[in-house]
C-alpha cells in the first residue's frame, strides 16, 4: 500500500478529496467557527487523509493580500480583517448642533465676568444653571474651573479655556467687545437672528423667570414661528 | 394481518377494510386540522388529480363519515358540523335540477370553489415541505463564526460663533433697559410695536373695529410702509386672538378685517 | 486586482480607491459581520466615491466554487458557507425548535401570498390560527406586519423578513420553489368564494376587492419594496 501516489487516477475508498477541495473544507470550517480552529481539529473533521495543513498553505497564499486573511493565533488559525481595512469597523457619524440658549449665555457670562461662581451665573442669567449645561461646555473643553473664590463656603469658579479663544478667534478674553461696542456694531438688534428661534424650547424649560415681558422679542418670535409652520 | 383477512370470507374483506378504515379516521379525528384537512385526506381515496375530483362523491363521504361519528357517540367540534351542514346543502344542489328563479352561485360553481381550496391547501403543503427540505442557515449552511464587532462612535460638535456669544451677553445684560427698535429699515413695522400699540388701544374698541384702523400714523400712505404696518397689525391681532383678549371676524373673502376686545365675562 | 492602470490620471483627494481595492473592503466588511449588510451600509463605511454594488459583483465571482460563498438576501449581502461543506460544521449547527406542521404551512402560506391577512390564512388553511403560532414565526423573526390591508377594518398583513430568506438561502422572496409554477396554476390567486356578498365575512370579502394583484408579482415586489425602505 504504498499511498502516497498523487498521480493515481481511480478512487479507492480511502482516498483523500483533492486539494482543491480541502482547502474550501479548510476555508467553510475556519469562516464558520467562532473561535480560531487548529489543524488537528481540521483534521477530526474532514474526511480521513486529508492534510489541513497543506490546504492551510495553499489558502493562506489565496488570501494574501485580500480584505481578510489567514492569520495564526497560538496553534491555530482564524481569518482576521486585513489590518489596512480596520477602519471599516468603525462607524463615526458626526452630528453638529447648535449650541442652547441657556449654554451659550453660561457661555459668554463665564467669558465675560470669569473667573464666575455658579451662584453668581444665575443671578446674571435670573435663572438657574442646569448641570448638563455647565458639563457640555467642560466637555467642549470651552471652560474649567477657576481657583476657588475665597468666600464662605469656597465656591469654585468657571474660566473660559485656550480652546475657547481659540475657537472664538479670541487673544485673550479681554478682547470682548463691551456693552457699548455691541451696540455700535448692532449687535443689540432687537431680532434674533433667522434660525435661532429654536432656542426657545430650551429657555421655557429652565423658567420665564427674569423675563416679565411676555410680549417682548422672545414672546413675538415664538408666535411667529407658530404661525410659519402652519 | 391483511394475511388473516385473506383466509376469510372474501365477501367480507371489502367491508371490514371499510370499517377499518373508517375508525382509523374517527380514533384520528383529533389529528385533523379541520374539515378541510379531513375532507383533503378523504379526498385521496378517489386517487384522482383534485381538479378532476369527484366533490359529490366527496360530499357523500364527509357526511358518512360524520354520521359514524356521530353513530359512535363521538363529539365533533362545531366547524365539522357546519361543515357537513354545507355539504349537504352542497350535495342536494348538485343533484336537483337549477331552480331558475333561485339566485346565488351553482351548485357547480360551489363544487368548483370546494375543489379550488382543496388542491390550494394541499399545493400550500407541498410548498411548506419544498420550504423545510431546502438547506437551512445553522444546519447546512452557516454564517461568520467569529465576527468582529463594529465600533459606532457618535461625536457630537457643537457650534458658536463669536457673534452668537456677543448677542447673548448682550441680551443678558439689556434684558432690563433695552427696548426694541428698527434701525436702517424704517419701512418695517415691527410685530412687537404692533402689538405694544394694539395692546394700548384694546380697552376702547368694545364694537367691531375696522383692522386697518389700528394701523399707526404715518404708515398709511406710503404703500411699504402700510403693507409692514398691515402684516404686523395683523400679526399681532392674531396673537392678541390667541391670548383670548380679542376677537377676530371677516365677514367674506377679501372683506375687511375686523376685531372687538373680548368682554371679560367671555373670558 | 490589476487595477492599476497605468495611464490613471493623476489622484484627486476625492478620487474613490481603485476597483480592486474596493472589492477588499467589501470583503472586509462582510466578513466581519454575521448578518446580512446592505450595499448603502458598506457604501456609509468605505470612502467616498465608491461602489460597492460593483465591488459586489467582482467578489461574487471571486468566490464562486470556494468554500464560503457570496449570497444575495433581499437588498443585503453575506458570506455563507457552501451548502455542500454543511457535514462538515455539524458542530456549529444550532439545535433548531422543532415547527410544528401548522408553524410551517403558516410560514408557507405568508411566504408565498405575502402580504396576506389572518382571515386569508385561516381561509386557506381552513382552520383558525392560533396566536401561538404568529408568535412562534414573529419570535423567530420570519415574519412581521406588513401594510395594512386598505379594508374595513383595516387587518394588518404578515409578510416574510429578511431573515427568513437568509435562513432558507434565498434571495428575494420570488425565487421561492415553485412560485411560478403556483402563480401559472392559479393557485396564488384571492378567490372570492361564489355567491359571498357581504352576507358573510364581510372584512374578507371586501380585503379581496379590488385587489386582485396582491397575491401576485406586485404583491412579492411590494414586500420587497418594503424592505428595501427599512
Amino acid at each position: 500500500m504504498t499511498a502516497d501516489t498523487p498521480d493515481e487516477p481511480e478512487k479507492s475508498l480511502f482516498e483523500a478529496p483533492p486539494m482543491g477541495e480541502q482547502e474550501r473544507m479548510v476555508e467553510a470550517i475556519l469562516f464558520a467557527s467562532a473561535e480560531p480552529v487548529s489543524v488537528a481539529e481540521m483534521a477530526s473533521r474532514m474526511p480521513q487523509g486529508c492534510d489541513p495543513a497543506e490546504a492551510l498553505q495553499h489558502l493562506r497564499r489565496r488570501y494574501e493580500g485580500r480584505g481578510v486573511r489567514l492569520q495564526r493565533v497560538g496553534d491555530k488559525w482564524a481569518f482576521r480583517t486585513a489590518p489596512d481595512l480596520g477602519f471599516l469597523l468603525q462607524k463615526e457619524s458626526v452630528e453638529t448642533r447648535k449650541l442652547s440658549r441657556a449654554a451659550i449665555e453660561t457661555l459668554a457670562i463665564i467669558a465675560y465676568h470669569q473667573p464666575v461662581t455658579r451662584a453668581e451665573i444665575e443671578e446674571i442669567r435670573g435663572v438657574s444653571v442646569s448641570r448638563g449645561t455647565i458639563d457640555l461646555l467642560m466637555e467642549l473643553d470651552w471652560i474649567r474651573l477657576g481657583r476657588r473664590r475665597m468666600t464662605p463656603g469656597r465656591p469654585v469658579t468657571f474660566v473660559v479655556t485656550e480652546r475657547f479663544l481659540d475657537h472664538f478667534g479670541l487673544e485673550s478674553a479681554r478682547d470682548l467687545p463691551g456693552l457699548k461696542e455691541l451696540r455700535a456694531a448692532g449687535l443689540l438688534d432687537s431680532r434674533p437672528p433667522p434660525g435661532k428661534s429654536g432656542d426657545e424650547d430650551e429657555e421655557e424649560e429652565e423658567g420665564n423667570d427674569g423675563q416679565p415681558d411676555m410680549f417682548g422679542e422672545d414672546g413675538a418670535q415664538g408666535a411667529e414661528d407658530e404661525w410659519n409652520e402652519s | 394481518m391483511s394475511d388473516r383477512e385473506s383466509t376469510e370470507d372474501g365477501g367480507n374483506v371489502a367491508s371490514i377494510e371499510a370499517r377499518l378504515r373508517a375508525e382509523a379516521l374517527i380514533v384520528d379525528v383529533d389529528g385533523f386540522e379541520g374539515p378541510l384537512d379531513l375532507l383533503l385526506t378523504l379526498s385521496r381515496t378517489q386517487k384522482v388529480d383534485l381538479r378532476r375530483i369527484s366533490v359529490l362523491q366527496l360530499a357523500e363521504q364527509y357526511l358518512a363519515f360524520v354520521e359514524r361519528a356521530r353513530s359512535l357517540r363521538i363529539e365533533l367540534a362545531a366547524d365539522y358540523l357546519v361543515m357537513a351542514a354545507w355539504l349537504a346543502f352542497l350535495k342536494s344542489r348538485l343533484l336537483l335540477p337549477p331552480d331558475p328563479t333561485d339566485e346565488g352561485p351553482t351548485g357547480e360553481e360551489l363544487a368548483a370553489h370546494l375543489a379550488f381550496q382543496l388542491e390550494r391547501l394541499q399545493a400550500m403543503r407541498e410548498a411548506a415541505a419544498r420550504l423545510m427540505a431546502r438547506d437551512q442557515l445553522g444546519r447546512d449552511f452557516f454564517p461568520r463564526g467569529l465576527p468582529e464587532t463594529v465600533s459606532h462612535r457618535r461625536r457630537v460638535t457643537y457650534t458658536a460663533t463669536l457673534v452668537d456669544l456677543m448677542r447673548a451677553y448682550a441680551r443678558i445684560r439689556t434684558r432690563d433697559e433695552f427696548r426694541p427698535y428698527a434701525f436702517d429699515r424704517d419701512a418695517v413695522y415691527t410685530m412687537e410695536e404692533a402689538l405694544e400699540r394694539m395692546r394700548g388701544l384694546l380697552g376702547f374698541s368694545p364694537d367691531w373695529t375696522d383692522l386697518a384702523s389700528y394701523l399707526p400714523k404715518g404708515w398709511q400712505a406710503d404703500p411699504a410702509r402700510r403693507r409692514s404696518a398691515t402684516a404686523a397689525t395683523f400679526a399681532a391681532s392674531l396673537e392678541l386672538a390667541k391670548q383670548g383678549l380679542i376677537e377676530i371676524e371677516q365677514p367674506e373673502t377679501f372683506a375687511p378685517i375686523r376685531i372687538r376686545t373680548r368682554r371679560k365675562d367671555d373670558r
